[in-house]
């Protein structure tokens, strides 16, 4: 399944496939608001696209799109980000992710902006979500060994 | 700053432990002073709690702005606070302890424990000090996830170990959710406070006795309560060091909150001891803890593994002391939480300094230690002197308050339960110490200058070992006044 | 009440106790790690299906998505999301305890070659 | 009776304790001043507890509360006659025995002389905190202290021997002390509400009768210090210590620990009257008798000399208790007494024996043929202890027996009497041969053929120690007065005036 | 959802739990694992738990089996219960 | 072993089945789960948080909190799973 196999077929329609599967992604975590969705299923989808990817290819395909260094990143960075916003909150001096308060920076009223804040907080999810399933994907299917490009 | 406190123990270990993360993609040796320093600020926070609590009586704090049952609400009082200050501590205080020890165990991934310790303290914390049924669950996920983690990269057979406790920590936290569903589903809310109001209404329902039941079983899981603690002792035995200090010290403490949270909080005393036989059935198993704890810690060669035995028997300490419902054993409970949580960290941390030395583990390898570590076993011995209870030492007066309770309760069995678990653990640590004094190389009749060359833990370690040392006598001595300002308030309305 | 109500009022609560029973045997019977493993996502199933059927609604109530326009949302119309919200967070955990377990299992595989759990516990069994 | 705030009996224990730190910080580097710390602080104590006397005779109380760690738990002192009586033997007892350690250590070129010294400070300093202690959980304390500190100078020689010793040792004190003691006291809280000492007891009217049986069961199982049958075979065990260490402990500081606390029990805890109105006292009188008899005919079959003296000890402190549970004013005067007779007596026999043992490495009783006229010093002081046992006029054995008797016939115990004449009888068939052995049998030609040759007195620092007890014992006959008036004062205290 | 269909998925995830707790070939039980939470979306998209399901058709049918295949690739398929 | 927790098994089953007597009916509307807490969430969503999705408003909005713990709970699970299985310790 892993190995190298030149099945070019199976190489095509994922490349064919990936964007739309990414653009997916990217409309369930925007649009969760208004649809079932969110941070955590588009996250999920979005990581899906990766192990797609993993699974047609190789694993060393996918780091060369995605480093593990920046993985590592972007797990702490979509907490921080939920996290963030509620300091943020706090900052301005409300309770911790009391999002109305953020009506004081951004240009709408409170209710708008507890709609907005959660959207930035569904973001933070789905980056955090993506990385990290791709991450232990990659570690699983590796043993730990994926800086290495190809798996034997 | 100050109203935030609450939160912000949490939310700053949390958000440490992702910045540890990216500071570690970039220089590896900055996580062991961002945690020591993270642990000390959350510590300090948790002081600043604490003094509020005592000043101000309980605090509540909304999370995002929303009343309750709403939103999520944090209430800290006394008993939180309490929990809070002494997780926090034993954090910071194994915090420092870790570095050497973990830079010998763990080469190569300071970076990742250190994250994933600042999780566990979050983790912990979080536990602590929310007031929402379901979030405890959460933040129960968090600690346990963090431990199956720092345990699994022990020595040998840790992976093994680790694995039989995901196993029983999931189920264990599977019968606490579904102990939470149940409640929901009778009452509608998950808010402890609104679950306290609800609850009395409707105590002859089943579903109640069986989320009750559910309950139980899963805070007695995540505690090591007798009969199902089989996961710890091979889970602490294995773990490296500062873990199994840390969690030996502060989880099961934690567990054991939880039951009470839930024993005096969300179901009120008079459906836990009365409607339910809760009384009678913990204070049996808690006794059969008490004793099968030390009988097993008796067979032990392995030190660490001994003392995890011996966890195992206080837990059955403070269940005992928490089902006996009269303030007396209540206070003695609580009491015994902070002391054992000092107590056990002490052993722990002697036991990874032996370790870290010595590279021993048996008992029998502390042959004549006393030359070479003399203040480690120092400390080793005032922390047996308060695991026996001898005081002035802080164990005996936890049992002090434990024993007088029983005996409020007249149950003499239960008492007797206590002085036999006293007196097998006097056994077990004569034995130890007198292997550490009385054996190994005869000491040359005439010691010129410094014979045996003193050959110390380093500083990092050995200063957190003798700050629990004095800590075991300090606290014995300070013990009236902590339960006058405390442990006092602590006690459910009701006893 | 009859019967029939009463079975229909409960056959949904028996199905995940059945389904818990299921896991949790496979949790504390099976010798292999990754049989546990699947008895410990059974298991963890069962709870969701038991606290999403604590929230439905029979009777016409739909999603809990408020339709535009709608003046008077009736609580009665649209099914009680909470249970849902709550679900999302277990599943969550559910799949970072199932990760976890599965890279202790890579672990224990890399160290006794085998997963079944007697042969692990055999002494000497470490290679 | 007024009590009076005085940081006097604090004093006491800090100056061993702080001995004992000084000792341990300076340690072998430098070993006259480790030893002169030592010397330093017997001497300051002493006098400190001498400082107290005019006070307490003036039936002034001295308290002191050092800290409240909980309700009922309070670390508090309180100086009255009995305590202080105990007090003053002791720590007069012990500066002589500083003097005789260092003679001793010294020539034996003892191993670990910093722990030795340090415990030894240690445990005079718990001591003394027995001895002022106000309340049962301050005596509890100090009790456990004193077997910690010392079980390092009983295992000292950390051979085999001594470590099967050692562990005896705390197997016995300890054990029973958590299992029978603490537990007494717990229900003693529960019960009576207070730990305080109280001139008429405080468990009074506060259980029922059923209980209080119990509970002073348990003290009394508890207190194992005081050698009482079946707990008494650490004492024999615990004589593989060096012999000073048997000296001071095993004849003044942890045995007279034991009977002192039965003393504050019976006296303080449960009263006389209680005792009286319970039958608990006759049947604590039997129970003593029945350990005085038994002990002393072990110590007849016994050919070590430490080992016939520590069953001698365990006879005779059932003398004490045998005095208090009489329950008469006369009795238990004679049962304190005895405490301070006895350790001058006994002190002065292990002396002795520690000396034969410095000078002619003789333990048993059998080698000691002759050995009068090489140490006739020390032999000379042996004999007046041996006396003072027995009961003999002039010494001070005689004054407490005496008492006990008048109690007996007071409380109408004519069985004791027999029991007390059967002791002395007993007393004098296990002393008096060895006396007459000592001076007046030929030395058995040994292996060596050179036997009694090279044997001479001790080291002056053991001698005089030894002299001086034994003069000791003397004198109390004759000027018994300070001890008495202590004595007479604790129990006017305790039987209100008669 | 109607009720008919309702029992067959019922009985269809029951088995599809018990076969993939006793199938000897792990490979199988983690395709049976993931047919089981498909079956389980089904149930509670009927139940309108439209959320949890798209999460549990995410996750349990497609990161969990993906993950489960990962481990098994890097251990071994065979199982003796 | 087997049969042992063949039984565990079969009488906590029996047990969790007793409780159900007493339970709510499935779905029924007017239950304490679906009267107490819930309908605020349901009426008010729109107008306190702009969003109609409710499980989305609840999930980020009424209880971020729970959702800021979950996000922790598989970043833990990442950390973890990297630590674990990592065998490279340079870098």
């Amino acid at each position: 399944m892993i190995k190298r196999n030149e099945d070019i077929i199976i190489q095509t329609v994922t490349r064919l496939l990936t964007p739309f599967v990414q653009l997916f992604a990217l409309y369930v975590i925007a649009h969760g608001h208004y649809s079932p969705g969110g941070g955590f299923q588009g996250g999920c989808i979005l990581a899906a696209s990766f192990i797609l990817m993993a699974v047609a290819n190789d694993v060393a395909f996918v780091k060369r799109r995605l480093p593990e260094r920046l993985t590592t990143a972007l797990i702490s960075a979509g907490v921080l980000i939920y996290a963030g916003i509620g300091l943020a909150c706090l900052m301005l001096g409300a309770n911790f992710l009391d999002y109305g308060i953020l009506h004081r920076v951004l240009p709408v009223d409170a209710v708008k902006a507890r709609a907005l804040a959660t959207l930035g907080v569904e973001i933070g999810v789905g980056i955090t979500v993506m990385a990290v399933m791709v991450s232990i994907f990659l570690n699983l299917l590796s043993a730990g060994r994926h800086e290495e490009g190809a798996v034997e | 700053m100050t109203e935030h406190a609450p939160v912000l123990i949490i939310v700053i270990p949390l958000m440490a432990a992702c910045l540890n993360i990216l500071l570690g993609l970039w220089k590896k040796e900055l996580s062991y002073p961002w945690a020591v320093l993270v642990t000390a600020v959350v510590f300090g926070l948790s002081l600043l709690l604490m003094q509020t609590v005592l000043s101000g009586g309980t605090v509540h704090y909304r999370l995002g702005g929303w009343a309750p049952p709403w939103g999520i609400e944090y209430v800290i009082d006394h008993l939180n606070a309490f929990l809070a200050v002494i997780v926090s501590f034993i954090g910071c205080i194994v915090a420092v302890y870790s570095r050497r020890s973990i830079e010998k165990e763990l080469p190569g991934k300071q970076v990742y424990f250190y994250s994933i310790y600042l999780l566990l303290i979050t983790g912990l914390l979080g536990i602590t000090v929310t007031g929402d049924v379901f979030n405890i669950y959460v933040f129960l996920e968090i600690s346990s996830l963090a431990g199956y983690a720092l345990i699994a990269v022990g020595d040998d057979r840790a992976p093994m170990a680790s694995f039989n406790y995901v196993i029983m920590g999931t189920i264990g936290a599977c019968f606490y959710l579904l102990g939470v569903g149940y409640l929901y589903m009778v009452t509608g809310t998950l808010n402890m406070g609104d679950l306290s109001r609800i609850l009395p209404g409707l105590s002859h329902s089943r579903v109640v006795y069986t989320a009750f039941a559910f309950f139980m079983v899963g805070t007695a899981i995540k505690m090591a309560f007798f009969p199902l603690h089989i996961w710890l002792p091979a889970a602490y035995t294995h773990a490296p060091s500062a873990v199994s200090a840390i969690a030996a010290s502060t989880m099961t403490k934690v567990g054991a909150y939880v039951m009470i949270r839930i024993m005096y909080t969300v179901f009120k005393p008079a459906f836990s001891l009365e409607v339910i036989p809760m009384s009678a059935i913990l204070g049996w198993a808690s006794a059969a803890a008490m004793i099968a704890g030390s009988v097993l810690a008796l067979g032990q060669k392995d030190l660490k593994r001994m003392f995890s035995f011996m966890l195992v028997a206080e837990v059955g300490y403070i269940v005992m002391g928490v089902s006996r419902g009269n303030s007396t054993a209540f206070t003695g409970a609580v009491l015994h939480i902070l002391n054992d949580a000092f107590m056990m960290a002490c052993l722990f941390l002697v036991a990874g300094a032996v370790r870290y030395r010595k590279n021993a583990r048996n008992i029998t390898d502390l042959a004549g230690l006393h030359q070479e570590m003399p203040l480690t076993m120092l400390a080793l011995f005032a922390a047996a002197l308060s695991m026996v209870g001898v005081p002035p030492t802080a164990g005996f007066f936890s049992k002090w308050y434990l024993i007088l309770g029983t005996i409020k309760a007249g149950e003499w069995i239960f008492a007797a339960a206590f002085l036999l678990s006293s007196l097998l653990n006097a056994v077990m640590f004569y034995r130890v110490l007198e292997t550490v004094y009385y054996t190994g190389e005869p000491t040359p009749k005439r010691q010129g200058g410094s014979s045996a060359a003193v050959n110390e833990v380093p500083l990092t370690m050995l200063g957190p070992i003798l700050v629990m040392a004095v800590g075991v006598l300090v606290l014995g001595l300070f013990s009236g006044r902590i339960i006058d300002t405390v442990i006092r308030f602590t006690v459910p309305e009701g006893f | 009440m009859t019967n029939m109500e009463f079975i229909i009022g409960k056959y949904n609560y028996w199905i995940y106790i059945v389904l818990m029973m299921i896991g949790f045997y496979a949790m504390i019977a099976k010798r292999n790690l990754v049989k546990k493993i699947v008895g410990m996502n059974i298991f963890q199933t069962a709870i969701i299906l038991f606290f999403v059927s604590i929230g439905s609604k029979k009777g016409g109530a739909t999603i809990p998505i408020i339709r535009a326009g709608d003046e008077a949302v009736n609580a009665a119309q649209y099914i009680n999301p909470l249970p849902h919200v709550l679900m999302l967070t277990a599943i969550v955990v559910m799949v970072s305890t199932f990760g976890v377990a599965m890279a202790l299992i890579l672990m224990i595989y890399r160290k006794y070659r085998t997963l079944e759990e007697d042969e692990i516990l055999k002494p000497g069994a470490e290679t | 009776m007024d009590t009076v705030h005085s940081i006097q009996p604090v004093l006491v224990l800090a100056t061993s304790l702080a001995a004992a730190i000084l000792i341990m910080v300076t340690g072998d580097r430098n070993r006259n001043l480790r030893e002169a710390w030592t010397l330093v602080a017997a001497l300051l104590k002493f006098l400190i507890v001498l400082s107290m006397v005019p006070a307490v005779l003036d039936r002034t109380i001295l308290e002191c509360t050092l800290v409240s760690i909980a309700p009922g738990l309070t670390l508090q002192f309180r100086v009255d006659s009995l305590g202080l009586f105990f007090a003053l033997a002791a720590s007069f007892l012990w500066l002589v025995t500083s003097f005789y350690s260092i003679g001793y250590v010294r020539s034996q070129q003892e191993h670990a002389q910093t722990r030795y010294f340090a415990c030894f400070a240690g445990a005079m300093s718990a001591t003394m905190g027995v001895a002022f202690a106000g309340n049962l959980f301050t005596t509890f304390l100090f009790y456990e202290i004193i077997t910690i500190c010392t079980f390092p100078l009983v295992a000292h020689k950390e051979t085999a021997d001594a470590m099967a010793g050692g562990r005896r040792y705390l197997t016995y004190l300890l054990g029973t002390s958590v299992a029978f003691q603490l537990t007494a006291i717990v229900l003693t809280y529960s019960f009576a509400g207070t730990l305080e000492y109280a001139d008429a007891g405080i468990l009074a009217g506060r259980a029922p009768d059923s209980v209080l049986m119990v509970i002073f069961v348990l003290f009394i199982a508890g207190i194992s210090k005081a050698a009482m049958m079946p707990f008494h075979s650490w004492l024999p065990a615990a004589m593989v210590a060096p012999t000073p260490v048997s000296a001071l402990l095993h004849a003044v500081a942890v045995v007279k620990t034991g009977v002192f606390v039965v003393l504050r029990v019976v006296l303080h805890v449960f009263g006389v009257d209680l005792l009286g109105d319970l039958g608990l006292g006759t049947a604590l009188v039997y129970f003593a008798s029945f350990t005085i008899i038994t002990a002393s005919v072990i110590a007849l079959r016994q050919d070590n000399l430490k080992r016939r003296l520590a069953y001698s000890t365990v006879s005779q402190l059932s003398y004490v208790i045998l005095g208090a549970a009489l329950l008469t004013p006369s009795s238990i005067t004679g049962g304190i007494m005895h405490i301070a007779l006895h350790a001058f007596g006994k002190i002065t026999l292990f002396f002795a024996a520690g000396a034969i043992y410095v000078a002619a490495h003789k333990t048993e009783i059998s080698q000691l043929n002759g050995i009068g006229k090489q140490m006739p010093f020390t032999m000379a002081a042996f004999t007046l202890g041996s006396l003072s046992m027995i009961g003999m006029p002039p010494l001070g054995g005689f004054l407490s027996k005496w008492w006990i008797a008048l109690g007996a016939i007071e409380a109408k115990e004519l069985l004791i009497l027999i029991v007390i004449a059967t002791s002395t009888i007993l007393n004098a068939a296990y002393f008096l041969p060895i006396l007459y052995a000592v001076f007046f049998k030929e030395p058995r030609l040994g292996q060596h053929g050179s036997a009694g040759e090279g044997i001479h007195e001790a080291p002056l620092l053991m001698v005089v120690p030894l002299m001086l007890t034994a003069l000791g014992a003397l004198a109390l006959f004759f000027a018994p007065s300070v001890f008495l008036d202590l004595a007479r004062g604790a129990v006017s205290a305790v039987m209100g005036g008669q | 959802m109607i009720w008919q269909l309702d029992i067959v998925i019922l009985v269809l995830v029951v088995i599809c739990a018990i076969a993939a707790i006793s199938v000897k070939d792990l490979l199988g039980s983690a395709v049976l694992l993931g047919a089981y939470s498909f079956l389980m979306c089904l149930l509670w998209t009927g139940m309108g738990a439209v959320d949890v399901a798209f999460t549990e058709a995410a996750v349990g049918a497609g990161i969990s089996t993906a993950f489960f295949i990962a481990a098994i690739y890097q251990t071994t398929r065979r199982t003796r219960d | 072993m087997k049969l042992f927790a063949f039984l565990a098994v079969v009488l906590t089953g029996a047990a969790l089945i007793y409780s159900t007597f007493d339970m709510p009916d499935w779905g029924d509307t007017t239950s304490p789960a679906n009267a107490h807490v819930s309908p605020r969430y349901i009426e008010q969503t729109l107008n306190e948080t702009a969003t109609p999705n409710a499980v989305t408003s609840v999930l980020a909005d009424y209880r971020g909190f729970d959702t800021l713990g979950e996000t922790t709970v598989i970043f833990t699970a990442a950390i973890v799973c990297i630590m674990l299985l990592r065998t490279r310790t340079d870098d």
